[in-house]
């Protein structure tokens, strides 16, 4: 029982982590329907960078976090502006975008390669306070908690941002219908361009979490787990929904940790994909996800 | 002549990688044909080469023989995950076809008849340009009449319109289940070959960068005709070796190739040669 | 025949074909006519095994086809045409019509790869059927032009051959004649008697150009809301007041005097456009203006240009001759968005409202161009206005029923407070009670001041309400004039029926 | 007296020959995996080859041109990589790859080439058994780990641990199955045992459940990234038991990284920081000077792979100008006679299987943030 509960907060944890992920890969799929798998790569590079400010700039936490955010929301632009939108202006197949992703991963992992080399780094001990919470046989880390936080946070945020604000009625709308969006004024390629900056600083806020909830992780090649793992999550919470992404994250989380537990570890992933597979084929709109064509 | 022997000599087994990467990206190439993304294919390679090297390591059979069951057994395989997702387009029958490939390597690397990680070590060198280059004439010459006959035009309707197919009477169900299962013999084939120049296969080969790499070799060469995958796959292969001497930017560059071919490219690097000739 | 009865399809509340029985007799040639969203196309996709029937039965030549799979279908010898042209776009004409056999041979995949005599015999006469039955709708000469870069005429033509090529003993038309100029339309109707006469085909054909219909059909069967309102020989439909009331609309009296554009500069001034896509031009050299506070009404049948024109002035479609004026402003050619921004709503053709957001979202991005604050007080006022709508406001706007979207789209475009209102055949498919609080609507909101240019086929309807109307026919204005003057004009009545 | 004459010519040059330095220096191939996740071995390892070149060829016994190439961390790479090396340079020997799969993909194009191969990280068994021409300085963890567990036995007289294990790479594998052979020589009874895969970041999942099982200590075998992960969180769940740990741990990175959390490792190791030996200390202080960071096992056992060949080069007299074909077989008689050399690792011997002989291994424990031998008489 005390194992249960313990492994369910590991769970929680772990998904939280997916959950992050998933948010601003989801959110480009849904205004797009793009796979973006130059998405891990921003994340490492965003806590990359975050490293950078707090090592060498010896700024705090805070101010780190920021710049991390901000930096990898404006690297999106950029891969938007340099990568993507050509694509789009010639109407390319969503299979050319998948393609071009995967063109920027290898640069962006390489190039951090260069910059940062390949050794794992850790923040600087004490960035956040190593405090850990008993409850009788359970264990949770304060960062644990701040990681939950953040997510659901950030969810709301999200959401709130999406529905209640006139930017967030752009994107919805050009994610719906961009010719009738652009009827009502709303310019196409600024929306999609904020749209991956957003996507992308949630992936730099991303990358720091994971830095700091696993120190001695952050290298290049840390986002590489989340890739596919991230995609799972945003499947099983039905592609382009915020809230489906951040259930379906801690469903992958939670999933695993009892595969774990009580069947075979060295099977976990297995029995993940497995059930990705099966979702996939037999309720294609996700187990959380509205009706949606899935045709692309 | 004694250069050029030296030469291959330097890049035989260079060679043969291109042989086997052309065979993976026709491999991928059918089921475009037939307007589905799958990636399952290196997963598919990986069963036919498991397969015919423990036919051969373990059973001692002899290389064809040993290469026609990895391939048959990928073909059958395909053709099981081919049914259930003829529901899926696009990107989810990508994603679908990718976490089938994730299922098959954590198999391989848990199984003990698969060796785990490390794979299986110490395969007879068997294969050598004949065979690549022999089984890739044929593949090749298949496609060259297939890309003429009554069924790959049935494939190229379905990835035209799947709707005014049907309405030309045409089972799209079959046929897609056929692109599958050719998908399948031909990914296991080309795995059943590299085994046996690499002395050594592990899980790694059924690995998501493998099946994204498979793609890029189609895309990269175009996907109009099947020389473009050809193309794709040698060269691609070839690439990194010719850009040996930019030691660790080389990655940086392949990653530009990719970005720029996808973005100015559309219809691969064989559709500029081409143009270039009619120029 | 073909032998439907009483066919039914329902899409969530909406009955698109509501118990339609009819028979197609072998040799006959048969057309399919009603005003939009009558439920024609959904009945050919009930025939050809695209959609499954929520009732009814289907029957070919004795057996009962109801349900089966479309290729089943092609093969039992039922060919169809499409709508919104459905070629392989990649691949050349005569590559179309050599898929178009398909069904009729037999070469295996090992036959093509050993070029065994079968697979060379197959090949050669494929080959030989797809240039005859190019030379027979006359695109021999373009045999070897990949689809896509046909002339819209041309597409429609390879499309019938590639139907032709399934060797059919019933083929259906959808719109054959859409978007083709009058020459090819006559081409097309020497085409289908020849079918006919020379290849013993039965045709079943969906047409608004009337002049074919009424020229090749020697039944017509006319649909109004998913139901058979009447059949009949040609004369005898074109006579029926059901069939007119349902394209012309209700002769109602008129509401007020139509008034002459005012002095002042018009609103919006198009200039001799010349517009179209990729497969040719729609618009040939297109001249119209809307004047201060006026209701100018655009009519003419289906295929003529009239949704091209709109798409023209919103910045959808690039202009490719001519000039477009705002307020004396050029706006050629402008995106779509900085045209919305200068104050022009456009109400598309089929609501287009966002269907996964709530009606509240919807109303609120038709404000988005603006930037002033009065936004929120306009909402307030717009769901006082379309109070079906103030009841479900939280509600998405997929879920709701045809007219509540119509009114719905409107509402979303005049929160943005235009200067220019455009609207896309407001009335479609709506039952007349809710067309008439449409226009009800139209005339309330013109008369605070918003000048309106109304796309609309209800002529009759249109012109009562407009001040002036212009006619249009294959891309060119045939006809402009008062409004009241147009009412129950010889050229208007010809636009539609023939 | 002509004769003498001739003589009292011929003699300088004779002697002269006879002690000329090597007229060109012996190519030596190194294939290294530097791009890709694999860096982070191949880094240390390349700095280990390129350090002990460096200080070799100013002293001028041998003259020596390294050759680098980077194979990734795949199969192919290897394979393309040995095939340029022997081919195209026609290099006298090839030190590497880095990765025991690749060893066994790639040796074999070496053996037919008759090339020597030392490999300097290839733990995996089997790997000298590939064929006639691969040696191996990189002692296998079968020889390390028996002694890290029966010390450990002694010490906190163990009978009951958990073991974890990254089941995703062969190296942690081979690990895994010694430390349970040996775990089961020593009676020593397995509470349970949990797997992970390379490349995984949350650990939490396998150590609650390593937990739950309340063993005396954790034996692990993986890679110094996860390693340090293990640490850090297994203490965050309050993990208080010894971590026992394979090859991957002794990085000294990993006390950097994981801090207090290390206190307490016991690793099996077949190199320590520590390690009195004047070449071991050469070698430390001119790794960290050069590099400005902690050398760590695998820089140390490449410095050695690449110390083992120029001795059998130099043993060989090899001037440089001799064919491919004969240098190549003359160093690999050569191999065979190195016996009792000073090397960062200690004295070690290369045996007629062609594997390293390293009497001297060792098991350290991490105290006070540093890597200090346990000695338990």
């Amino acid at each position: 029982m005390a194992v249960l509960l313990q492994q369910l907060v590991n769970g929680i944890s772990l998904g939280s982590v997916y959950a992050l992920f998933a948010l601003g890969f989801t959110l480009v799929f849904g205004v797009l329907e793009i796979i973006n798998l130059a998405h891990p790569a921003v994340l490492a590079v965003g806590a990359l960078l975050a490293y950078t400010l707090l090592v060498d700039a010896k700024v705090g936490l805070a101010a780190a976090v920021a710049g991390a955010c901000v930096g990898a929301g404006l690297l999106g632009v950029l891969l938007d502006a340099v990568a993507f939108r050509p694509l789009r202006l010639r109407g390319a197949s969503r299979l050319a975008s998948l393609i071009t992703s995967i063109g920027i991963a290898l640069i962006l992992v390489n190039l951090a390669q260069i910059v940062w080399g390949t050794e794992p780094l850790s923040y600087p001990p004490g960035t956040v306070p190593l405090r850990f919470f008993t409850a009788g046989p359970v264990t949770v880390s304060l960062l644990q908690c701040l990681v939950l936080a953040t997510v659901v946070a950030l969810m709301i945020g999200l959401r709130l941002l999406l529905v209640r604000t006139r930017l967030g009625l752009a994107i919805r709308a050009v994610a719906e219908n961009p010719q009738t969006a652009s009827l009502l004024g709303m310019p196409f390629d600024r929306v999609v361009a904020f749209t991956f900056f957003l996507s992308s600083a949630l992936g730099g806020v991303a990358g720091v979490l994971v830095g700091m909830l696993f120190q001695g992780s952050v290298s290049p090649f840390m986002g590489n787990t989340y890739g596919l793992k991230g995609l799972a999550a945003i499947i099983l919470g039905g592609m382009g929904d915020i809230t489906g992404a951040v259930l379906g994250g801690l469903t992958m989380g939670i999933g695993e940790v009892l595969i774990v537990q009580y069947l075979n570890s060295s099977y976990r992933d297995a029995v993940a994909f497995g059930l990705l597979f099966l979702v996939l084929v037999l309720r294609p709109t996700g187990l959380l996800g509205q009706q949606r064509s899935r045709e692309a | 002549m004694n250069a050029v022997t030296d030469l291959y000599a330097a890049y035989s087994t260079l060679v043969l990688f291109a042989g086997v990467a052309a065979l993976l990206a026709l491999s991928i190439y059918v089921t475009l044909m037939a307007g589905q993304l799958s990636l399952g294919n290196a997963a598919l390679a990986t069963i036919g080469g498991y397969t015919a090297a423990i036919l051969t390591k373990t059973y001692h059979a002899a290389l064809w023989p040993a290469l026609l069951a990895g391939a048959g057994l990928a073909t059958v395989v395909a053709a099981l995950i081919g049914i259930p997702c003829l529901r899926l387009r696009g990107i989810y029958l990508a994603i679908a076809t990718l976490a089938f490939g994730e299922v098959v390597r954590v198999a391989a690397l848990n199984l003990t008849i698969t060796g785990g990680a490390l794979g299986l070590v110490g395969i007879a060198p068997l294969v050598s340009f004949p065979h690549v280059y022999g089984a890739l004439a044929v593949v090749a010459f298949f496609f060259y009449r297939l890309e003429r006959s009554r069924t790959g035009r049935a494939l190229a309707a379905i990835r035209e319109d799947e709707a005014a197919a049907q309405a030309m009477g045409i089972r799209v169900t079959t046929y897609k289940v056929l692109a599958f299962s050719i998908a399948g013999f031909i990914a296991g084939l080309a795995g059943g070959l590299a085994v046996h120049f690499t002395y050594l296969i592990n899980p790694a080969q059924a690995s998501f960068g493998e099946a994204v790499t498979i793609l890029t070799y189609a895309v990269f060469g175009g996907t109009g005709t099947f020389a473009g995958p050809i193309l794709g796959g040698m060269a691609l292969t070839v690439l990194p070796e010719a850009l040996r001497f930019l030691k660790e930017y080389r990655l940086l560059l392949d990653g530009a190739i990719l970005v720029l071919v996808t973005t100015y490219l559309p219809n691969g690097v064989l559709d500029l040669i081409l143009r270039r000739r009619r120029a | 025949m073909l032998e439907v009865s009483g066919l039914s399809r329902t899409f969530g509340g909406l009955r698109a074909v509501d118990g339609v029985s009819f028979t197609v007799r072998e040799g006959e040639i048969v057309g399919l006519i009603g005003p939009n969203g009558a439920g024609k196309t959904t009945l050919f996709n009930l025939v050809t095994g695209f959609l499954p029937p929520t009732a009814g039965r289907v029957r070919f030549r004795g057996a009962d086809i109801t349900r089966w799979s479309p290729d089943r279908v092609a093969a039992a010898g039922i060919a169809r045409t499409f709508q919104n042209i459905r070629l392989f776009r990649g691949m050349t004409a005569a590559e179309n019509v050599v898929v178009g056999q398909h069904v009729r041979t037999a070469a295996t995949l090992a036959d093509a790869v050993f070029a065994t005599p079968r697979y060379r015999a197959e090949e050669r006469e494929t080959r030989a059927r797809a240039r005859e039955l190019l030379e027979l709708v006359d695109l021999a000469d373009r045999a070897a032009v990949p689809a896509r870069a046909l002339a819209y005429g041309d597409q429609r033509r390879l499309e019938i051959a590639r139907a032709l090529a399934t060797q059919p003993r019933l083929l259906l038309l959808d719109e054959p004649a859409a978007g083709m100029n009058t020459a090819e339309t006559q081409a097309l109707m020497t085409l289908i008697h020849r079918l006919r006469d020379e290849r013993g085909l039965t045709v079943l054909l969906i047409e608004h150009d009337m002049k074919l219909v009424m020229g090749v059909c020697d039944r017509i069967v006319v649909l109004n809301f998913g139901r058979t309102i009447a059949e009949g020989a040609p004369d005898q439909v074109r006579r029926d007041p059901h069939v007119i009331e349902a394209y012309l609309g209700t002769q109602t009296e008129r509401l007020r005097e139509a008034r002459a554009a005012s002095p002042e500069a018009p609103v919006l001034s198009v200039e001799n456009v010349t517009a179209g896509y990729a497969a040719g031009d729609v618009l040939h050299g297109v001249s119209l203006e809307v004047g201060a506070g006026q209701i100018v009404t655009l009519i003419g049948a289906n295929g003529a240009g009239k949704t091209t024109l709109l798409r023209t002035i919103s910045g959808l479609v690039r202009p490719r001759g001519g000039t477009i004026r705002l307020r004396g402003r050029a706006v050629g050619g402008v995106r779509p968005d900085r045209i919305a921004g200068l104050g022009v709503a456009h109400v598309p053709e089929g609501r287009q409202v966002l269907a996964r957001m709530t009606v509240l979202d919807n109303l609120r991005a038709g404000s988005f161009a603006r930037r002033d604050g009065a936004v929120e007080q306009d909402l307030a006022a717009m769901l006082a206005r379309f109070p079906e709508l103030g009841e479900r406001r939280t509600q998405i706007a997929g879920t709701l029923s045809g007219g509540e979207q119509q009114m719905l789209a409107i509402a979303r475009g005049l929160m943005a407070r235009p200067t220019l209102l455009m609207l896309d055949e407001p009335s479609l498919g709506l039952a007349p009670r809710i067309v008439a609080r449409i226009f009800g609507i139209i005339r309330e909101v013109n008369g605070e001041g918003t000048p309106i240019l109304l796309v609309e086929q209800n002529a009759q309807l249109a012109l009562e309400t407009a001040d002036q109307g212009y006619v249009l026919e294959t891309g060119r204005i045939v006809r402009a004039d008062r409004a009241d003057r147009l009412l129950g004009d010889e050229a208007v009545r010809r636009a539609y029926l023939g | 007296m002509k004769r003498l004459w001739l003589l009292a010519l011929l003699l300088p040059l004779a002697v002269s020959a006879a002690w000329a330095a090597p007229a060109r220096p012996v190519k030596v191939g190194l294939a290294v995996g530097v791009t890709g996740d694999i860096a982070v071995y191949g880094d240390p390892i390349r700095n280990g080859f390129q350090l002990a070149f460096k200080q070799i060829n100013a002293m001028g016994r041998v003259r020596i041109d390294p050759i680098l190439e980077d194979t990734g961390a795949g199969r192919d790479g290897a394979i393309n990589v040995f095939q340029k090396l022997i081919q195209r340079d026609q290099v006298a020997a090839i030190l590497g790859p880095v990765l025991s799969a690749q060893a066994f993909a790639a040796d074999p194009l070496a053996v037919q080439a008759g090339v020597p191969v030392v490999g300097v990280s290839n733990t995996a068994k089997g790997i000298p058994q590939i064929g006639a021409t691969v040696f191996r300085v990189s002692a296998p963890e079968s020889v390390q780990i028996p002694k890290s567990i029966a010390v450990a036995k002694k010490l906190l007289n163990l009978s009951k641990v958990v073991v974890l294990y990254d089941n995703a790479d062969d190296f942690t594998i081979s690990g895994y199955r010694t430390f349970v052979e040996e775990l089961q020589k020593n009676g020593i009874a397995i509470a349970d045992t949990i797997t992970f895969s390379r490349g995984d970041s949350d650990f939490s999942a396998q150590l609650t459940k390593a937990k739950a099982a309340n063993p005396q200590a954790i034996v692990v075998s993986a890679l110094a990234r996860e390693g340090t992960l293990l640490l850090i969180q297994g203490r965050n769940l309050g993990i208080t038991v010894p971590y026992i740990g394979g090859n991957g741990f002794n990085d000294t990175n990993i006390i950097t990284r994981a801090g207090p959390a290390a206190e307490g490792l016991i690793v099996g190791t077949a190199w320590v920081p520590s390690a009195p030996s004047a070449v071991n200390l050469k070698f430390y202080g001119a790794y960290r000077d050069e590099y400005k960071r902690e050398p760590n096992q695998f820089a140390a056992q490449a410095y050695t792979g690449a110390q083992v060949v120029a001795e059998a080069i130099r043993r060989a007299g090899l001037t440089g100008a001799e064919d491919a074909r004969t240098q190549r077989s003359k160093i690999e008689q050569a191999l065979y006679t190195i016996k009792n050399i000073e090397t960062p690792l200690g004295r070690i011997s290369i045996g007629a299987d062609r594997d390293v002989i390293q009497p001297r291994t060792y098991v350290a424990v991490v105290r006070g943030g540093r890597f200090v031998e346990l000695d338990v008489k």
